[in-house]
């Protein structure tokens, strides 16, 4: 169905989801400042943030049922109303109730008896929803903060932990630093295309802006660049991922991730697709964060540190599928990010069920011998390394694999190939964790008995494991989904797709 | 009038936060600091309001917003990090590290 | 029906007995094992009669399986599954089922841990191998081609000797490393042919009638393509995985490894890399390049096998000597060369094979694999010495064994077109039978001068049960190989036109 | 075409199955000494196929004759290595020259097998070494019926496995097991000789089979071309393996560690003569090759002199044997090279008799010191002639054996070796004219002779005569073997004494019968290169002088040496001066230790191993890529210091980058 966005009906309707989450997040603010005081008031809140979540979701479906659109008209569009945002939305969601699941025992078992942890989960996915679906700079920046202070907030949850409050500390401090230049640069590339909206700066650019419009855009991409954490902007990621409690740092990992991702891709590839500039920047983020990422989490101990850096790696893979540009690139893009948070998640999920206290502490030496006494959770974990190094038989593969195709027909061999061997080296960090569990003896008898997983984490785990192997054997309909949703990012009609970029990498790929 | 110059102090006042940031060790400072970068792209907005429109100036109050909200999580996370530490200097916060 | 449907049976087949092994007790683990395989056999023996010499590829059976939409312009990538066997692959087929039994049965006494994920594991190594073998989509061909590596890494890593956790990651490792680059290989020819013809398919006849042409870029896809298959082979710079695989594995896996695994490499020469690239492989560089590393293969892995304190390093060293002459075969170009490249597959996976069986039974009675620790066995267990000594002499190319047929029919087609490299080959027949014999004469000979050797019982009916089937095999192929020179002779034919367009240069093929 | 001549296949099929049978009963459990009626099982089926097999081919070998067929008989079986243009089938071939040999083998093998059911019969091994006797009779029967050159490469590499076998019989002496790997690796040089021949065959004339090849090499090779001559000289290199011709004869003295009479079967009769055969069966191919045929020659009569000289100094009585057969394969390399096929072949059958004479007549020897030493449970070496002495009265007949087969060996008239080796040195001498080196060899030869005689001699000395040194206590036991051993001395003694009949020339009145037997196979060779008509009175005189040098020979031994004053081994004084030059012979072994084998093995282990693989490609490449990974990372996680500031700085360098990219 067609929206017309300057009738408040249509805008309601196009905004639906947004709304229904924010309600919900009201709702629960109430029910938090009446109950918050025992186990079950976290838990009441906990079903009811999965309701809201699971809410929204219809919500997003309805709309995507009915393949709304937005009406071409003068009125500036705020907001998208497209397939790519459904689909992040879907996926922001999926990722929120995943963490709430996982959060349910292991808040209790944390003694974290907040209930807002829920409301502020719900409140950073309301940010993501925007970010991922915002059609304005400014209604990405504002979605972004709106992430971004709950999400300072959820790192440093725990008030007991000296390294939460680090975390939350150096999350804060970077992470407003790093707004400031997003916003700079907004204002620097509203000065020189007069407009905020995304396809108006497009329409705008065509042929490409002056200096004002390239430095803007650059401080764009730092701003992101620090979201995603690209290195050298990722300094923050590995701290933060390490001190905040582990279903934030896989909420983290996943969601926040993606929603920085989603909006950078739009921003890219809606507005700024004939601007060459940005190629070579994002190439270079690319080239760094991977062998940067790669070779750091090679050097770690301990299973928490070196899944932050993979996920930094990650980052690195990602921004190659944006380096290959929206036209092959966002389909790619998308799956990985649904690969990429079932198999986040899922490891996150079960280091939480084998440590404490922020599991801080676990080795990946620890987890010798898990596969005598916990052969299931062994086999999830192993499952999980090998998505994560891209095998075969796994969604992470197809992901890796999308990817790869996307950039060698962006005619971008150089980074393919720096992806296939940054991922040799991340071999040498998934495997001993499966080494550890499979192939090492216990090292004495109760290493693993404090190790359990309740039925919910349980849950997590089985969906994405089994996310992971179904979507590694028979990809075809998530395939045909982020297509479809990668189909919605498109330049403005009449701007020219982004030729400078292709030779420029023709070019690259030729020396 | 005046788009140049007023330009070119806001880029003037972001040099200034962004170099506040780097040299600075109390984390109260880089924290205004961070204040001035925003208000920086604020007086940007504004500049650049008086020729594009309105807009502009209706971003800043966003941005003051989100400013606001962004101290007093800021604060209160300093406050925590105080409480552990006993102290809000850069050098001694360095639990998380390599 | 079987025709259509066998080579899928063979597939599929093994995981479901794995599955079931899984999932059955303990104690029949070996039995079901066991019986699995000689299914797996007996479903593929028919392929020897039904198999038609002339009729090219046969047994195909080909659905689709992946539609991945990559962009609005241009069709979708369209993965397939896509089997069927020719006159090459054929018999890496039947020497897998033919081997896989005997290992399970090899490894009756030496497995005692863990025993359903080891037969599990094995039966589930011989889907990936067979999948290797008989596919005919690339991107099937390059996830078997992976998926085979987890098995066999766990099988080195749980089941191996001491030093195993390293062999395994090396293994692991080395041979991502080259077949990633192979993959973004596949996937620059995939798009380069799709842009050209429209149709982005992996199919390998697609990708056959539609290659040529690919200009300088054709040298890098060739390389990447060598460089995985030349570490599965393993030519010479790259073989040093081999001695540890080799010598950490249990009997099992190095039988298989050096039966079936190594003979992926050649396989992928055969089937892909030659065929793909005909004009830069058969460029005097690379060829000449590849001539000599396969000479150095046959002569200094033969020197060096010949210093090895370790039987099974001895062994290692000798499987890069055999396959040396494998590799010079196959560059040599000639039908003569070219089917005695095939027969040597075959018959380094016989007697090789056959070798590490003889080691494994002997290191499980006496817990060494050290040359030195042995000496004049030959009185105590005179019939593993004769065994062992016949299945020597099949090593070292003895007429009237089927070691002499393959390497005399290698030398015979390439002195035409190599003669000085067939003379230095020649030579190395002189080599092998100093490396064997000395190790013979160490091992069963000389004085039996360690007490601990004396108390040595000889082998065992089930050893019997397994050894005999490849001395039967030995002597069948030394004496009449005619069978199986008939079947493969057209598809070596086809290869050899397939590179080398028939012409004056082709006078070697007029019968 | 008569039935026997069907049969031909049996021939070789015949011993393959004792050895199969053999082999399974010397594998039964427990490897115990076998009981009397598994012995006698063994013996009947070891000594029974090879009497059969003997019985066979002479009916075949006569039927042959009957039919009269001018050209060879090929009888092809099977399909071996059909590969394009390439066509090798296992097939038999029966002519002349094969008939000769396979009479020659199976006749000396079934006298030899007659001997060691005697000579092995307490041996634990008894079953085993049946096994191996027999698969050697059965490879040497492919080896000279063989159709095609790989066929007959099955046989020539087969022979040398059973030799390796047999002479590392007693493998759990290391010396023993050493001598067996030496004659193997030596023998496989050779053997790549023959690989590569056959490779050149085949590209040159686009077969295998000896009849196309021989029938196309006048009209495909150009005479005396550089093809011709690289097939042939690779062809010899093969038989300068196989019959330990310099610069690869060096096995066979050690061969002499197998069993006596497998000295006498392999290393004297017939597996060593190999060589002699094969330049005798390609005869057209050296007709073609003059160049390659001198060299053939010239090795030959070099080897004969060279390998002579170490007889004259050795101690060892089967060393002695052994030395003097490397010089008599001289001898007929000789021959064969200077185109006197026939007179090769006919020294090669001749020395078949005497030489395996010889040889189970010193076995004899060695069994009755053997047994005597084993009867007073003294440790003594029983092959050291200066252990033994005055054996004439306790083993009287081996003594009178063993000198008929002396003066056959140094070329006495009327025995066998007279006609044969004057019939090669007439040969050598009357190709002087075309080209003076062939005096050189002929000379050489006639040397050779002398110190044939000479050593001969010697060794009958020693061994038979003069006082006794085994010691009295042993002396009482020595006596001669069961007849079962004395009876294939008698027979091998007649046959020394009359093989001359076979070719006696027309000089004394005899119609060379040989000769025109084997003029069907030679005949191409002939025409290519005739041979030389010397004068009668020049053969007249070689005749006289041959027979002089060796009568010279015996008469300088007996004149110089003293039997009397030799001391028993343990007592003996070191060898000094020449004497210790020739006593360790030249030294060769030593210096192809010193200067192939010892640095090859160095190389392989320090430089190739060590270095290359584990240092380098290993150590610096592969573990060295990990090793830098991880530091790398390392310094990457140092540089994660935990430092807001730092991560600051760290940020706005990035700024900075960034900016500079984009304006740029």
């Amino acid at each position: 169905m067609i929206l017309d966005l300057s009738s408040s009906r249509d805008l309601l309707l196009a905004l639906l989801p947004e709304l229904v989450l924010t309600g919900w997040s009201l709702v629960l603010l109430l029910v938090v400042a009446w109950r918050h005081r025992t186990v079950g008031d976290l838990r009441l809140t906990g079903w009811v943030t999965l309701a809201a979540l699971g809410s929204t979701a219809a919500a997003v479906w309805w709309l995507w049922w009915h393949t709304a659109r937005a009406a071409p008209g003068p009125v500036p569009v705020m907001v998208a109303v497209d397939d790519f945002r459904f689909v992040t939305d879907w996926l922001f969601l999926g990722a929120a109730a995943l963490t709430v699941l996982l959060s349910f025992d292991y808040l209790e078992r944390e003694e974290l008896l907040v209930p807002e942890y829920h409301v502020l989960i719900v409140f950073a996915t309301l940010g993501m929803m925007l970010m991922g679906g915002g059609e304005d700079l400014m209604v990405i920046f504002l979605g972004l903060e709106l992430l971004s202070v709950a999400v300072y907030v959820l790192a440093g949850i725990n008030r007991q932990s000296a390294s939460g409050a680090e975390a939350a500390f150096k999350y804060f401090l970077l992470g407003a630093f790093a707004s400031g230049f997003l916003l700079y640069g907004i204002a620097l590339v509203y000065g020189a295309t007069g407009t905020t909206g995304l396809r108006a700066i497009g329409a705008q650019i065509g042929a490409g802006g002056g200096a004002m419009l390239a430095i803007g855009l650059a401080l764009l991409l730092i701003g992101f660049g620090f979201k995603i954490a690209a290195v050298p902007f990722h300094t923050w990621a590995p701290d933060v991922y390490d001190g905040s409690p582990t279903p934030v740092t896989a909420y983290m990992a996943s969601g926040v991730k993606a929603a920085a991702f989603a909006a950078l891709f739009r921003v890219l590839g809606e507005a700024f697709p004939a601007v060459a500039a940005w190629h070579q920047i994002v190439w270079w983020l690319a080239v760094a964060t991977m062998v940067v990422g790669n070779l750091i989490a090679l050097a770690q101990r301990t299973v928490k540190r070196m899944l932050a850096y993979s996920s930094v790696a990650h980052a690195g893979y990602l921004l190659v599928a944006v380096a290959a540009g929206p036209e092959p690139g966002s389909a790619a893009f998308l799956f990985y990010l649904v690969a990429y948070t079932l198999m986040t998640l899922g490891a996150f999920a079960l280091l939480a069920a084998k440590g404490r206290h922020g599991e801080r502490d676990v080795l990946i030496d620890d987890l010798a011998g898990l596969a005598t006494r916990h052969p299931w959770l062994a086999f999830a974990l192993a499952v999980c390394m090998l998505s994560l190094l891209g095998f075969p038989g796994t969604a992470g593969f197809i992901g890796k694999w999308y990817i790869l195709a996307a950039a060698t027909s962006a005619g971008q061999g150089v980074l393919a190939t720096v992806l296939v061997l940054t991922s040799v080296i991340s071999a040498g960090y998934y495997l001993p964790v499966i080494m550890a569990m499979y192939m090492k003896p216990e090292p004495f008898a109760e290493a693993h008995v404090g190790m359990r997983l309740g039925r919910l984490g349980y849950a997590v785990v089985m969906v994405s494991v089994a996310g992971l192997l179904f979507f590694g054997v028979r990809p075809n309909r998530l395939l045909d989904l982020a297509h479809t949703g990668g189909v919605g990012v498109q330049p403005a009609p009449g701007v020219p797709p982004a030729a400078p970029a292709v030779t420029a990498a023709h070019a690259r790929t030729a020396r | 009038m005046l788009l140049g110059p007023s330009l070119g102090v806001s880029a003037v006042l972001f040099a200034l936060g962004v170099a506040g940031v780097l040299l600075r060790r109390n984390a109260i400072v880089i924290f205004m600091c961070v204040e001035l970068m925003l208000n920086a792209a604020n007086l940007a907005f504004v500049a650049l309001a008086q020729s594009l429109g309105v807009a502009g100036q209706i971003f800043v109050f966003f941005v003051m917003a989100v400013a606001a909200a962004e101290t007093a999580v800021g604060l209160a996370i300093i406050l925590a990090i105080y409480r552990h530490k006993q102290t809000v200097d850069l050098q001694n916060i360095n639990l998380l590290k390599g | 029906m079987y025709a259509r449907w066998v080579l899928t049976a063979l597939l599929a087949w093994p995981a479901v007995a794995a599955a079931a092994i899984l999932i059955a007790p303990p104690r029949w683990a070996k039995h079901l094992g066991f019986a699995a395989s000689l299914i797996e056999f007996a479903i593929s023996v028919p392929l020897w009669w039904t198999f038609v010499p002339s009729g090219g590829m046969q047994f195909v059976c080909d659905a689709p399986w992946i539609q991945v939409p990559l962009f609005e312009t241009g069709a979708p990538w369209s993965i397939r599954y896509s089997v069927g066997v020719d006159g090459i692959s054929l018999f890496m087929v039947l020497l897998t089922t033919l081997l896989v039994p005997l290992s399970v049965l090899g490894s009756y006494s030496y497995i005692t841990t863990r025993e359903r994920a080891y037969y599990a594991l094995l039966l589930v190594l011989t889907s990936g191998m067979i999948g290797v073998f008989v596919a005919l989509d690339l991107f099937l061909f390059y996830v078997m081609w992976e998926v085979m590596l987890i098995p066999m890494y766990f099988i080195i890593g749980v089941w191996g000797g001491e030093n195993r956790l390293y062999a395994a990651i090396k293994f692991f490792i080395y041979t991502m490393f080259g077949s990633l680059l192979m993959l973004v290989a596949i996937l620059v020819l995939v798009y380069l042919v799709g842009q050209r013809t429209g149709v982005f398919s992996f199919d390998y006849f697609h990708l056959m009638r539609n290659l040529g042409g690919l200009g300088p870029l054709a040298f890098w896809l060739f390389a990447a393509f060598f460089l995985a298959f030349a570490i599965k082979v393993p030519m010479f710079p790259f073989h040093t995985w081999l001695p540890d695989a080799h010598v950490e594995a249990p009997t099992a896996g190095s039988v298989i490894l050096a039966g079936i695994l190594l003979k992926m490499g050649t396989y992928g020469f055969l089937r892909f890399a030659m065929p793909f690239f005909p004009a830069v492989a058969l460029a005097p560089p690379v060829a000449t390049g590849v001539v000599v590393l396969s000479l150095v293969g046959i002569l200094y892995g033969g020197l060096v096998a010949m210093v090895q304190p370790d039987f099974k390093k001895l062994i290692a060293y000798s499987s890069v000597a055999h396959l040396g002459f494998v590799m010079l075969g196959i560059w040599a170009l000639t039908l003569q060369s070219v089917q005695g490249a095939l027969l040597v597959m075959i018959n380094h996976g016989i007697s090789t094979g056959a070798l590490f069986f003889l080691v494994g039974m002997i290191y499980e009675r006496r817990h060494s694999r050290l040359i030195a620790a042995y000496g004049g066995i030959a009185r105590v267990v005179p019939l593993f010495a004769a065994i062992l000594t016949f299945v020597s002499l099949s090593s070292i190319g003895l007429p009237g064994t089927n070691g002499f047929v393959g390497e005399f029919l290698v030398l015979v087609g390439a002195f035409r077109t190599h003669p000085v490299a067939a003379g230095i080959a020649a030579t190395g027949v002189i080599v092998a039978a100093a490396y064997l014999l000395w190790a013979l004469q160490r091992v069963i000979f000389n004085p039996l001068d360690k007490p601990e050797n004396e108390k040595l019982l000889d082998l065992t009916p089930r050893e019997l049960a397994v050894l005999l089937p490849l001395v039967a095999c030995i002597v069948w192929i030394g004496v009449y190989p005619k069978p199986i020179l008939d079947r493969m002779e057209p598809a070596a034919r086809q290869f050899i036109e397939s590179v080398r367009p028939p012409g004056p240069t082709a006078t070697a093929l007029a019968p | 075409m008569p039935g026997a001549l069907q049969l031909l296949w049996l021939v070789p099929a015949l011993p393959l199955a004792g050895f199969v049978a053999n082999g399974l009963l010397a594998l039964r459990r427990p490897p115990a000494p076998p009981a009397p009626p598994a012995r006698r099982a063994v013996s009947i089926i070891g000594v029974g196929v090879l009497l059969a097999a003997l019985a066979l081919s002479v009916a075949i070998v006569l039927a042959f004759q009957r039919a009269g067929a001018a050209g060879p008989l090929v009888f092809p079986y099977w399909e071996w290595l059909p590969v394009g243009d390439l066509h090798v089938t296992v097939a038999l071939e029966l002519d002349q020259l094969s008939a000769v040999m396979l009479l020659v083998v199976t006749g000396v093998s079934s006298l030899i097998h007659l001997f060691s059911v005697g000579y092995m019969g307490e041996d634990p091994g008894y079953a085993r070494y049946f096994a191996y006797l027999n698969l050697f009779v059965f490879f040497m029967l492919v080896l000279v019926l063989g159709a095609s050159f790989p066929v007959m490469f099955v046989g020539w590499e087969g022979v040398g496995l059973c030799s390796y076998l047999l002479i590392g019989f007693w493998f759990n002496e290391r010396i023993n097991a050493d001598a067996g790997k030496k004659a193997f690796l030596v023998n496989r040089i050779g053997d790549v000789g023959f690989l590569v021949a056959m490779l050149l065959i085949f590209a040159h004339m686009g077969s295998l089979d000896f009849q196309p090849v021989f029938a196309q090499a006048p009209k495909l090779l150009a005479p005396g071309g550089a093809a011709i001559t690289a097939i042939t000289l690779f062809l010899f290199l093969g038989c300068t393996g196989k019959s330990a011709q310099i610069p690869l004869y060096t096995w066979l003295p050690d061969a002499m560690q197998g069993p006596t009479p497998v000295s006498a079967l392999i290393h004297a009769a017939t597996m060593v003569t190999a060589g002699v055969y094969l330049v005798a069966r390609c005869n057209v191919l050296y007709a073609l090759a003059p160049v390659a045929s001198a060299v053939v020659a010239g090795i030959g009569a070099l080897t004969a002199f060279f390998a002579a000289t170490i007889a004259l100094k050795q101690w060892d009585i089967k060393r002695v044997l052994a030395y003097s057969t490397v010089s008599q394969l001289g001898y007929m390399f000789l021959g064969v090279g200077s185109g006197a096929y026939a007179a090769g072949i006919f020294h090669l059958v001749t020395h078949a008799f005497f030489k395996a004479l010889l040889f189970l007549g010193s076995g004899s020897v060695i069994h009755a010191l053997h047994r005597a030493y084993h009867a007073t449970h003294s440790h003594e070496d029983a092959q050291d002639m200066r252990n033994m002495g005055g054996l004439a009265r306790h083993l009287p007949w081996t003594s009178k054996l063993m000198w008929v087969a002396t003066l056959a060996l140094a070329g006495i008239p009327p025995f066998a070796g007279f006609f044969s080796k004057d019939a090669i040195l007439s040969a050598a001498f009357s190709l002087g004219d075309v080209h003076p080196l062939w005096y050189v060899y002929w000379l050489l030869g006639l040397l050779a002779a002398l110190l044939t005689a000479f050593y001969m001699t010697r060794l009958m000395l020693y061994t038979f005569h003069g006082p006794n040194r085994t010691g009295e206590r042993e002396s009482a036991h020595l006596h001669e073997g069961p007849w079962l051993m004395t009876g294939p001395l008698v027979v091998l003694g007649a046959l020394s004494v009359a093989g001359g009949a076979l070719n006696v020339p027309a000089l004394f009145r005899g119609h060379a019968w040989l000769e025109h037997w084997l003029e069907p196979v030679t005949a191409v060779a002939t025409r290519l290169r005739p041979a030389i008509e010397v004068p009668l009175g020049t053969e007249w005189t070689l005749v006289i002088a041959a027979v002089a040098v060796a009568a010279l020979g015996i008469f300088a031994a007996l004149r110089l040496l003293r039997p009397e004053e030799l001391v028993p081994a343990r007592l003996a004084p070191a060898e000094r001066g020449f004497a210790r030059l020739l006593w360790k012979k030249w030294y060769v072994d030593e210096i192809y230790d010193f200067l192939l084998v010892r640095p090859l093995v160095w190389l392989s282990r320090e430089v190739l191993w060590k270095t290359i693989d584990l240092g380098l490609i290993d150590g610096a490449g592969v573990n060295g890529a990990a090793r830098l990974s991880q530091v790398l990372g390392w310094v990457g996680s140092r540089l994660q210091t935990g430092q807001l500031g730092f991560y600051v700085v760290l940020f706005v360098g990035g700024v900075l980058a960034v900016l500079w990219t984009a304006v740029r």
